[in-house]
């Protein structure tokens, strides 16, 4: 076991922190179940406030009704919010560790956990299926004239089913992840644990079908997720817009979500690390990991933005301009400007400098300011298109700006908070650290020294 | 956000990209000023241009033009905007004469035979040369003088004169040829309404126009003129005029009507006394008119043309009879006219007073938009105009003398005809004319007959030469125009009547004291002082110099003021009790298609073939260029198996010739219909060995009157080939429909 | 890695040099064959410019086709090499160091044989020279808001960038080269290695100019694709004129030139003998790699063709119909999917395919047929069915002329890259040592697990 | 010029009759090269105006509509941005003018022009003689690898200023300009003038109620203004009015 070397020269070293696996266990272990203070105010106030946002859909219902589709639009934004942050961060876990980095250990749980969000945004979303309008209704749409093959309203059929699949799979993810945990639990403590881990006992076929089953379902929630993005793209807000004919709006938007999830994961990680006590699990170069992918999605999310606004100006036929109009400068400017600084201005002008990214309040700092706009992207791209109701293949007119009533900003409120509540409960439960996973790196890692420097030596078993 | 395109790329091109992120919204419309500092032609001045009027000669209707030259070069033909014929329009053809004035394949000289006949070896001689040879040749015949034939187009005016008295002079036989000759419209100008020229029409004050094949838009009658009227009658007044086109074929005209009636062939006239039938019947016409049609026996006597009893033969319901007949009678001035197709009948001279004598019906007789008589010439000197042309039967008695040489023809001289490509094969012309005597030609261009003279001597191109004309139809007052050469010959060829007044003062004696002139312009100008002498009209002048000046500046001479006399109504024939069927070359059982020619609007019936303009120009409703085709209904291509471009034999009882498929949707399945004009083994680069003669497989069925070609009456069959080419057309490759969501042409019901 | 060699640093050093020192027969023949290929196309621009574009099948309605087609092309193979090396160099994967000077230079002639292209299709190539600003005296200049100027910017960076790329990496080879050469070579070497002696400070400068070099290349690449989409994107060409061309032709080019490199390593290995160093590894990682760009391609294949439908609007549906349904473009559009996805992604999901060099080599050839065929069948139906006026809708062939140009520009590819593997070594001997010096094992308790040293 | 000018055109739809006079007085104002049967089958010919002809309905409720199709001078014009030389491009009279000399042959604006109306000179197309001698001074004859269309008769447009300006400087009258097609055409379709001017004949009709532009929805913003065809049997769909 080595000590941090806080003077040395080689950051990677500098960072390492060797625990052995006993110690691992038993930091991982002890807080499940219990809670501080802290914690406890905070259950206190999201549960309070995912209340009102029950009585803010009430009031919404009561006044609006589900036919006024406009009335709605915050509402809906709120859940595609929920969705390309929140519920995308799984697909964070699964990345990092496809792509074998040796930083990740620690991060894949507090982004796994995330998919316990899935279930409330499940329910969240059975409104939004009334409100989309259905493929009968003359509008454009992906689903054709397929309404005889399809005696329902397609659009929502599919939305939902992908959102239920999507939450499946990610519940049955952190399951299996956090299998072992669960087993180390049950030794621990026993409890409901003894039911949790059922079955493992650690052999060699079991550890193999865990790590494919574990590549499996993220690559499945990966793709779900991009699957589902793209309706919500296509049925949610697209089509509502005539002329909005936009064919990279579905991957722009899981670009969207991409980046929100890592910027939801940083936020977590950086929450646990200052409030959670994670102080000795989190370091530096988890920050610094997860930063340069997120430049990387920040710069995507302007590419592919950039590519339709250059696309539609060029080609400037009257639709596009509306369109533009609608999404860009006319009604909802101050949105975009605010979303174009949030996501993208601010993230490239500060995560460009090393130092930044080698942090962890700059990250964390970049990461809120992310998950912000990501609140006026969503009012942008879909209170607009809710608020129109002409059908067709060109907007006629542009609609005024849709401003949120009381009843959205409480519905807006307790959605998040909602979800935030769901998580930090569901904390308590399942460890927020990867148990097995920190002891495998323990175990493949060595210092060692290397001519007259000191290196680290990883093991790469595949 | 008003942001033009160009006003973004100004951004893009001058500011940081960022900018037009918020910039954008605001950016002021303004255009992109970018003036090119490269010197282009349009901003030089490339020398003095002079305009010069005369006369279309491309077809017959003898338009006016204003031609522009440029140092001694003709480069443009404009419409002459004072000429009443057009009124400053002008057709295709009449585009196209400076291809024909500068055509890479004009005879440039006089030739003489040296091998065989039709061998194309000639040898270039002088005009003295040629003159002499000429002028030995009719001494020699002399003592024979019917033995020797003119044959020439349709003349009017003093080439007219010339041709004539050289003729009369001589005792030779003057044959006006034309292939497509007006014989039954002028029987029927003559017999129905004492008229010694066809009608002109009043197309611009018409309210209701039914034309029975007449395809005054395209290719009949006075194109020009006819559009002219055309355009003001659909949108230069304040109530737009309906057009129904009765044809059994899509020609262009029922492509601009507001309804196509498709009628079965031949039963045009039929359908015109049914429509006589339900007007009488239902009172709805002219009594006094109808009581002289009738004969007093009132609808009784169009018993037989009851709508429901000629339904079914004509094709067209009852409904749709009775509809038309209530609209003619009743949306007047209404006009109807017949002409191409309802006249080329075995029945053409029926079918063509049956439809004519409508007009009495609903008092369009020499009224405002109805039919418009015209005046006799200014001139008696210019009387001769509207030579009738020979029919088809003189003609087959002509080919016939050839073949047999009984009576020989010794000498045939040829202007500006081509009766071995204009003529069915199965008369044999072109053998006939390979026994005649001596073959002289005095065409600008080496066509089929050209190909057979022992002797060629080249008239001038009409943009090189003086004439005049007398058009025909006529706008209704008298006039005479004027054509004038507007560039020094090219070559060394001489005016057709020069050179008859040539060879004239060569054999001396009657001929000459017949045809004093010195030369051409002489006479035109002897009779111009005449019509100085006159003192009226659109030029006067206080002195003959200034007059001609006048005359030639205008393009010609006329008269508003001098219209046709009111005169006495002409004796009203009665109409037909019964009808005249048509008969067909070929028996419906062996031969089920009936085969629809048509003038092209570019080639005519194969005058334009060799010139390349008019060759890559459009057919207007195939889009059609450089070729013939066949138009044949979808279904019938169904039946048949064939696809556009698939090479057919169609085959008459007198010939076969193979002709790509053009899927046509708007021809009846049990019709097919092929352009003339193409089919050409010489007469230049362009026109030769490129599509087929579709005159060729005609067969020689006449009308019973008249004696004139029944040129739509042939019935023929089709055999899919193997060959299959790519149809030289200028739309595209898919059926050219409106997409559902964009509005392409836009329509409006009212 | 499973199976890493140890080999001396001799036995790089001869091995690797081998080609370079040696004239075997088989790189003659291979030499001559794409030599002649070249000057077949050659001969058919000739035959342009002397007789004007009527020599090509291109028509009034189709006036881009082959060429253009094989333009976007080479361009997709060319973004291999960046993808490899800067990527890989930035994200330190260690399989990276055989491959990527073989992509680079592959970069370096597909990019120089794509800019060809653009200049023989103008109907006036003599004067490409005008969309340069070179006209001070009448004061006129090329227009910068054309797609057509942006383009050759940002290839000739590209192509400038990628050379000094490969020849950065390329100097302590060639003092390698010089150690081991006498007379006009050995002046040739010593020329080009810039005095290279291997200190720390050489190597210091190396390695950073090697990693910024890489950051740099890394929007380049991402910029010269997206440009020559948007020479499509910005018309009013139904189909082109797709907000998603940018990134799809990104992908779509990582795709066919991560194939291309794949194809080129499983033919150098087989053509130069290199089983030393070009390991079945490569190709398994790579195949790895192939599938995840794959199924990303995918996704944007399949938003570009939906999307067409989408608009409901004629003139794009009429393009889906044309390129799904018509003869011939729909046996094109089978062949894009099952060439470029169906079959070697499924093969590749297996680590034998991934491993077996043949099987590789045959897949990845199909990708980059699928993909020639995705750039024709993006650029022609499109023009084909250009607008809403049926009327002027037509047909395209191409003539004889441009399929030679297109044959010959991988002639043209291959002598190039014949050429340099002549002349330079074509695996990096300094780096493939370095990756000798950084490997290591790790014992953990019975099992002996592979492991490399982070600096 | 003092006065502001757009030179535009109204082509009226109910008057055409799809004769193609136009056609052939374009070919011979502005030396259009011959279009020769390869040339047609190869769809390389060359027509600066053309009569589209769709079809309507079935036989035999059958319709023929023409449409003469030329440059339409778009104010917004698509083929002028992607032009790399600056070849094409906007002048202050409202022309979309095509500079040959300047042309490097990209044919970028062909596949821009979303109405066909660019022609490229895919070989050189010598005329033989005598023809050449018909050939209009005042437009270029263009060499094969350059790009052509309709100019709207620059070179008349430019006579009648010179003209007018020699004249004491006095404005060009209206319908003083007329382009060859629209000085061919028998049935009147045509006119031509400033739409700047709101008392021109053009302006006038550019106002009748039947009026339309090709491809509207595109914005490209043509300078060119049809009327429709009146049809008053056409089948009305509600969006076809
Ligand atoms: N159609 C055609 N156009 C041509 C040419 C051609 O061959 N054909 N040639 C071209 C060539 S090579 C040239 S150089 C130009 C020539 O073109 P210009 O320079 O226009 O030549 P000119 O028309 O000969 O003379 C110009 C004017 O100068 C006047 N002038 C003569 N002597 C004097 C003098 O002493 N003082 C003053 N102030 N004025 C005088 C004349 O009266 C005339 O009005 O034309 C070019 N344009
Ligand atoms: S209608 Fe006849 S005379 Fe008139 S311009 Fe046309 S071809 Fe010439
Ligand atoms: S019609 Fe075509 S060529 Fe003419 S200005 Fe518009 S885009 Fe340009
Ligand atoms: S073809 Fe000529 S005018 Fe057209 S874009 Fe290219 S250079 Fe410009
Ligand atoms: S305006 Fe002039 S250039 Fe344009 S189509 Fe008409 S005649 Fe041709
Ligand atoms: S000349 Fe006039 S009527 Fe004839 S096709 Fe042209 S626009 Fe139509």
């Amino acid at each position: 076991m080595r000590n941090q070397h806080q003077n040395g020269t080689n950051h990677q070293v500098r960072h390492y922190q060797a625990l052995s696996p006993a110690q691992i266990n038993r930091f991982g272990l002890v807080e499940l179940g219990s809670s501080g203070p802290l914690y406890r105010f905070c259950v206190r106030l999201f549960g309070i406030l995912a209340l009102l946002g029950i009585v803010g859909f009430m009031m919404r219902v009561a006044s609006s009704g589900f036919s006024d589709r406009a009335a709605w639009g915050y509402y809906v934004a709120t859940v595609v919010f929920i969705f390309v942050t929140f519920q995308a961060a799984p697909t964070v876990a699964f990345a990092i560790r496809a792509a074998k980095g040796h930083w990740r250990r620690p991060v894949s749980r507090i982004a796994e956990l995330f998919a316990v969000v899935g279930v409330l945004n499940l329910i969240l979303l059975l409104p939004v299926l009334f409100l989309i309008p259905p493929i009968t209704g003359g509008r454009k749409t992906f689903w054709f004239e397929l309404h005889w093959l399809l005696p329902f309203s397609a659009p929502g059929f599919f939305l939902f089913f992908g959102m239920l699949a999507l939450v499946v799979c990610g519940l049955c993810l952190l399951y299996l992840s956090a299998l072992p945990d669960f087993a180390a639990a049950r030794d621990a403590k026993g409890g409901i644990y003894t039911g949790l881990a059922r079955g493992w006992v650690g052999s060699q076929r079991q550890w193999k079908m865990l790590k494919s089953g574990l590549n499996l379902l993220g690559a499945f929630y990966l793709m779900t997720f991009v699957l589902v993005t793209t309706l919500f793209a296509w049925d949610v807000s697209e089509t509502l817009v005539p002329g909005w004919k936009d064919a990279i709006y579905p991957a722009f938007h899981s670009i969207t979500g991409l980046q929100g999830a890592i910027a939801s994961t940083i936020l977590a990680l950086g929450i646990a690390r200052k409030f959670g006590g994670l102080k000795n699990h989190l370091h530096m170069e988890q920050f610094w990991g997860l930063s340069k992918p997120l430049l990387a999605t920040s710069l995507l999310w302007f590419y592919m933005g950039w590519s339709t606004f250059l696309t539609y100006w060029y080609g400037r036929t009257l639709a596009e301009q509306h369109v533009l109009q609608l999404l860009m400068f006319g009604p909802y400017f101050t949105v975009f400007v605010m979303s174009f600084l949030l996501k993208f201005l601010i993230p490239l002008l500060f995560l460009i400098w090393n130092r930044v990214r080698m942090s962890i309040m700059g990250p964390v700092l970049i990461a809120l300011s992310i998950l912000t706009g990501d609140i006026f992207e969503m009012v942008r791209l879909y209170v607009g298109p809710f608020t129109i109701t002409e059908v067709g293949h060109e907007m006629t007119h542009v609609p005024a700006a849709h401003l949120p009533d009381f009843a959205d900003i409480l519905i807006i409120a307790g959605a998040i908070s909602g979800a935030i509540f769901i998580y930090l409960v569901s904390s308590k439960i399942i460890p927020r650290i990867s148990l097995w996973d920190m002891k495998e790196g323990m175990l493949l890692t060595r210092v060692q020294s290397f001519h007259r420097a000191e290196v680290l030596v990883i093991g790469k078993p595949e | 956000m008003e942001i033009t395109r160009r006003d973004f790329l100004k951004l893009m091109a001058g500011s940081a990209a960022g900018a037009v992120v918020f910039n954008g919204c605001n950016a002021p419309e303004r255009e992109m000023l970018m003036q090119s500092p490269l010197l282009m032609p349009e901003d030089m001045v490339t020398g003095l241009d002079n305009y010069y009027a005369s006369i279309c000669r491309q077809c017959p209707a003898g338009c006016g033009i204003i031609v522009r030259v440029i140092e001694g070069k003709a480069k443009k033909i404009e419409g002459n905007p004072d000429y009443p014929v057009n009124q400053g329009k002008l057709c295709a053809r009449g585009q196209a004469g400076t291809q024909v004035l500068y055509h890479p394949d004009r005879i440039r000289g006089p030739k003489r035979l040296v091998g065989a006949r039709g061998s194309g070896q000639y040898e270039d001689i002088t005009w003295e040369v040629a003159t002499k040879e000429l002028a030995s040749r009719l001494t020699q015949f002399q003592g024979q003088a019917s033995t020797v034939a003119i044959m020439t187009e349709p003349l009017t005016g003093h080439l007219a004169t010339v041709v004539k008295k050289f003729a009369s002079s001589y005792g030779a036989e003057h044959i006006v040829f034309d292939s497509l000759a007006d014989t039954v419209e002028r029987t029927v100008a003559n017999r129905s309404f004492g008229q010694s020229t066809v009608p002109d029409l009043d197309i611009q004050n018409a309210n209701y126009i039914l034309s029975f094949g007449a395809d005054f838009l395209g290719t009949w009658g006075s194109p020009v003129r006819y559009g002219k009227a055309y355009g003001e009658f659909r949108q230069g007044r304040t109530k737009r005029g309906t057009l129904v086109q009765v044809e059994p074929r899509f020609s262009t005209t029922a492509a601009s009507a507001d309804e196509w009636v498709p009628v079965s062939p031949g039963t045009e006239g039929i359908l015109a006394l049914s429509i006589a039938q339900v007007i009488i019947s239902q009172g709805l016409g002219n009594s006094a008119a109808a009581n002289t049609l009738t004969g007093g026996a009132g609808a009784s006597r169009l018993n037989s043309f009851r709508p429901e009893d000629v339904s079914k033969l004509t094709g067209v319901s009852t409904d749709k009879i009775i509809e038309i007949a209530k609209a003619f009678a009743t949306q007047k001035p209404s006009l109807a006219i017949a002409g191409s197709t309802a006249g080329a009948h075995s029945n053409g001279v029926f079918n063509t007073s049956a439809i004519y004598a409508l007009n009495y019906l609903v008092g369009s007789v020499s009224s405002p938009g109805g039919l418009v008589f015209n005046p006799k010439a200014p001139l008696p000197e210019l009387q001769v105009t509207a030579t009738a042309a020979a029919t088809f039967s003189d003609l087959e008695r002509l080919a016939k003398r050839l073949l047999e040489g009984q009576p020989p023809v010794n000498l045939l001289m040829v202007h500006n005809v081509n009766p071995v490509h204009g003529l069915p094969s199965s008369l044999g012309i072109k053998t006939g004319l390979s026994k005649a005597g001596y073959i002289v030609s005095f065409s600008s261009f080496m066509d089929e007959t050209t190909e057979m003279a022992d002797l060629i001597l080249p008239d001038h191109t009409y943009l090189e030469s003086w004439g005049d004309d007398i058009p025909e139809p006529g706008v209704g007052y008298e006039i005479v125009g004027l054509q004038q050469p507007v560039v020094n010959p090219l070559y060394n060829t001489k005016a057709f009547p020069d050179a008859l007044l040539a060879i004239a003062a060569q054999l001396g004696g009657k001929m000459r004291s017949d045809l004093p002139w010195g030369s051409y312009l002489d006479l035109i100008k002897q009779d111009a002082q005449k019509l100085f002498a006159l003192n009226r009209g659109s030029v006067r002048a206080p002195g003959f110099d200034a007059f001609w000046v006048g005359v030639l500046q205008r393009g010609g001479w006329w008269d508003t003021n001098a219209k046709a006399p009111a005169g006495a109504a002409p004796q009203v024939p009665a109409l037909p009790s019964s009808a005249v069927a048509p008969s067909f070359g070929g028996d419906q059982s062996a031969y089920p298609y009936n085969l629809i020619p048509f003038e092209s609007i570019s080639l005519s019936h194969g005058q334009g073939a060799n010139v390349p303009w008019l060759q890559s120009m459009a057919d207007p409703v195939t889009t059609m260029t450089w070729t013939t085709w066949v138009e044949v209904n979808p279904k019938t291509a169904e039946e048949l198996k064939i696809v556009e471009g698939d090479v057919l034999i169609v085959e008459s009882p007198n010939g076969a010739i193979r002709v790509p498929a053009y899927i046509h949707p708007a021809i009846p399945p049990k019709i097919v219909a092929i352009p003339m004009g193409q089919g050409h083994t010489a007469y230049g680069r362009y026109a030769a060995k490129r599509g087929q003669n579709v005159f060729s497989i005609l067969s020689p069925v006449k009308d019973s009157e008249t004696g004139a070609l029944a040129w739509a009456a042939t019935r023929v069959r089709l055999t899919k080939s193997d060959d299959k080419i790519k149809m030289p057309k200028i739309e595209g490759s898919v059926f050219a429909v409106e997409p559902p969501d964009v509005d392409i042409v836009g329509v409006t019901t009212g | 890695m499973q199976d890493r060699k140890v080999l001396t640093e001799t036995q790089i050093n001869s091995e690797l040099l081998w080609f370079v020192f040696n004239k075997p027969t088989r790189f003659w023949v291979a030499l001559t064959i794409s030599g002649l290929l070249f000057l077949s196309g050659v001969t058919a621009f000739a035959i342009m410019v002397i007789f004007g574009l009527g020599v090509t099948g291109l028509t009034t309605i189709v006036p881009w086709a082959f060429m253009i087609t094989n333009f976007v092309f080479w361009v997709g193979i060319s973004h291999a090499g960046v993808m490899i090396s800067a990527i890989l160099r930035l994200t330190q994967a260690e399989w990276r160091r055989p491959v990527t000077r073989a992509a680079e230079v592959l970069t370096v002639f597909a990019l120089a044989t794509a800019a060809i292209f653009p200049l023989i299709h103008m109907g006036r190539t003599w004067r490409a020279y005008w969309v340069f600003p070179v006209d001070f005296a009448r004061g006129i200049w090329p227009s910068v808001r054309s797609p057509l100027i942006w383009d050759p910017s940002a290839i000739f960076t590209y192509l400038t960038g990628s050379a000094l790329f490969v020849y950065v990496a390329l100097i302590p080879d060639l003092a390698i080269a010089r150690d081991r050469t006498t007379g006009f070579s050995h002046k040739f070497y010593s020329a080009l290695s810039l005095g290279w002696r291997g200190t720390p400070a050489q190597w210091r400068m190396q390695v950073l100019a090697g990693i910024l070099l890489s950051g740099l290349i890394l929007p380049v690449f991402v910029s010269v694709h997206s440009i020559v989409s948007w020479d499509f994107g910005m018309s009013l060409v139904p189909n082109w004129h797709a907000t998603i061309f940018a990134p799809y032709f990104v992908i779509g080019a990582v795709h066919s030139g991560v194939s291309g490199v794949v194809t080129v390593m499983a033919g150098l290995r087989i053509f130069m003998k290199l089983e030393n160093y070009i390991t079945q590894d490569h190709f398994d990682a790579l195949g790895r790699l192939l599938t995840v760009v794959a199924t990303a391609w995918l996704y944007f294949f399949l938003l570009e063709i939906v999307y067409g439908f989408l608009t409901l609007e004629t003139a794009e549906t009429a393009v889906r119909e044309l390129q799904i349904l018509h003869y011939p473009y729909n046996i094109m559009f089978a062949l894009i999917f099952i060439n470029s996805y169906l079959i070697p992604v499924p093969l590749w999901l297996f680590k034998r395919v991934r491993r077996n060099i043949w099987l590789m080599f045959v897949t990845t050839i199909m990708v980059n047929v699928g993909m020639w065929l995705e750039r024709f069948i993006i650029i022609v139906p499109g023009l084909l069915y250009r607008a809403p006026l049926t009327f002027v809708w037509g047909d395209y062939t191409p003539s004889v002329i441009e399929v030679t140009l297109v044959v010959a520009s991988f002639g043209l590819v291959s002598f190039g890259f014949l050429l340099f593997s002549k002349v330079f070594p074509i695996i990096p001997i300094a780096d493939q040592k370095e990756g000798q010096a950084i490997q290591e094992d790790i014992k953990i308790g019975r099992i002996t697990v592979p492991a490399v040293i982070r600096e | 010029m003092a006065e502001a000018t757009r030179w535009g055109m109204v082509v009226d739809l109910d008057r055409c009759t799809g004769c193609q006079a136009c056609v052939a007085a374009c070919y011979a104002e502005n030396n259009l090269p011959l279009n020769t049967e390869e040339m047609v089958v190869e769809d390389r010919a060359h027509n600066w105006i053309r009569i589209e002809r769709y079809w309507e309905g079935e036989y035999p409720d059958i319709k023929a509509r023409f449409l003469p199709v030329l440059c339409q001078h778009c104010a917004n014009a698509p083929c002028e941005p992607v032009c790399p030389v600056y070849a094409t491009y906007h002048n202050s009279e409202g022309l979309n003018v095509q500079v040959y000399n300047r042309c490097v042959g990209t044919r970028y604006c062909i596949n821009n022009c979303p109405y066909h109306a660019r022609f490229f000179n895919w070989w050189e197309t010598p005329l033989p003689d005598p023809m050449p001698h018909y050939l209009n001074p005042d437009v270029t004859v263009r060499s094969k690898g350059i790009t052509e269309k309709c100019t709207f008769c620059v070179q008349r447009i430019r006579r009648a200023t010179r003209n007018a300006a020699n004249e004491g400087g006095r404005q060009v009258a209206d319908n003083e300009i007329q382009p060859a097609c629209a000085q061919a055409c028998p049935t009147n379709t045509i006119i031509f003038g400033n739409l700047a001017n709101p008392n021109s004949t053009v302006s006038k009709l550019a106002k009748n109620e039947r009026h339309y532009r090709l491809l509207e929805e595109l914005g490209t913003e043509p300078g060119v203004i049809y009327l429709k065809k009146v049809d008053p049997h056409a089948k009305s769909t509600p969006e076809r009015h």
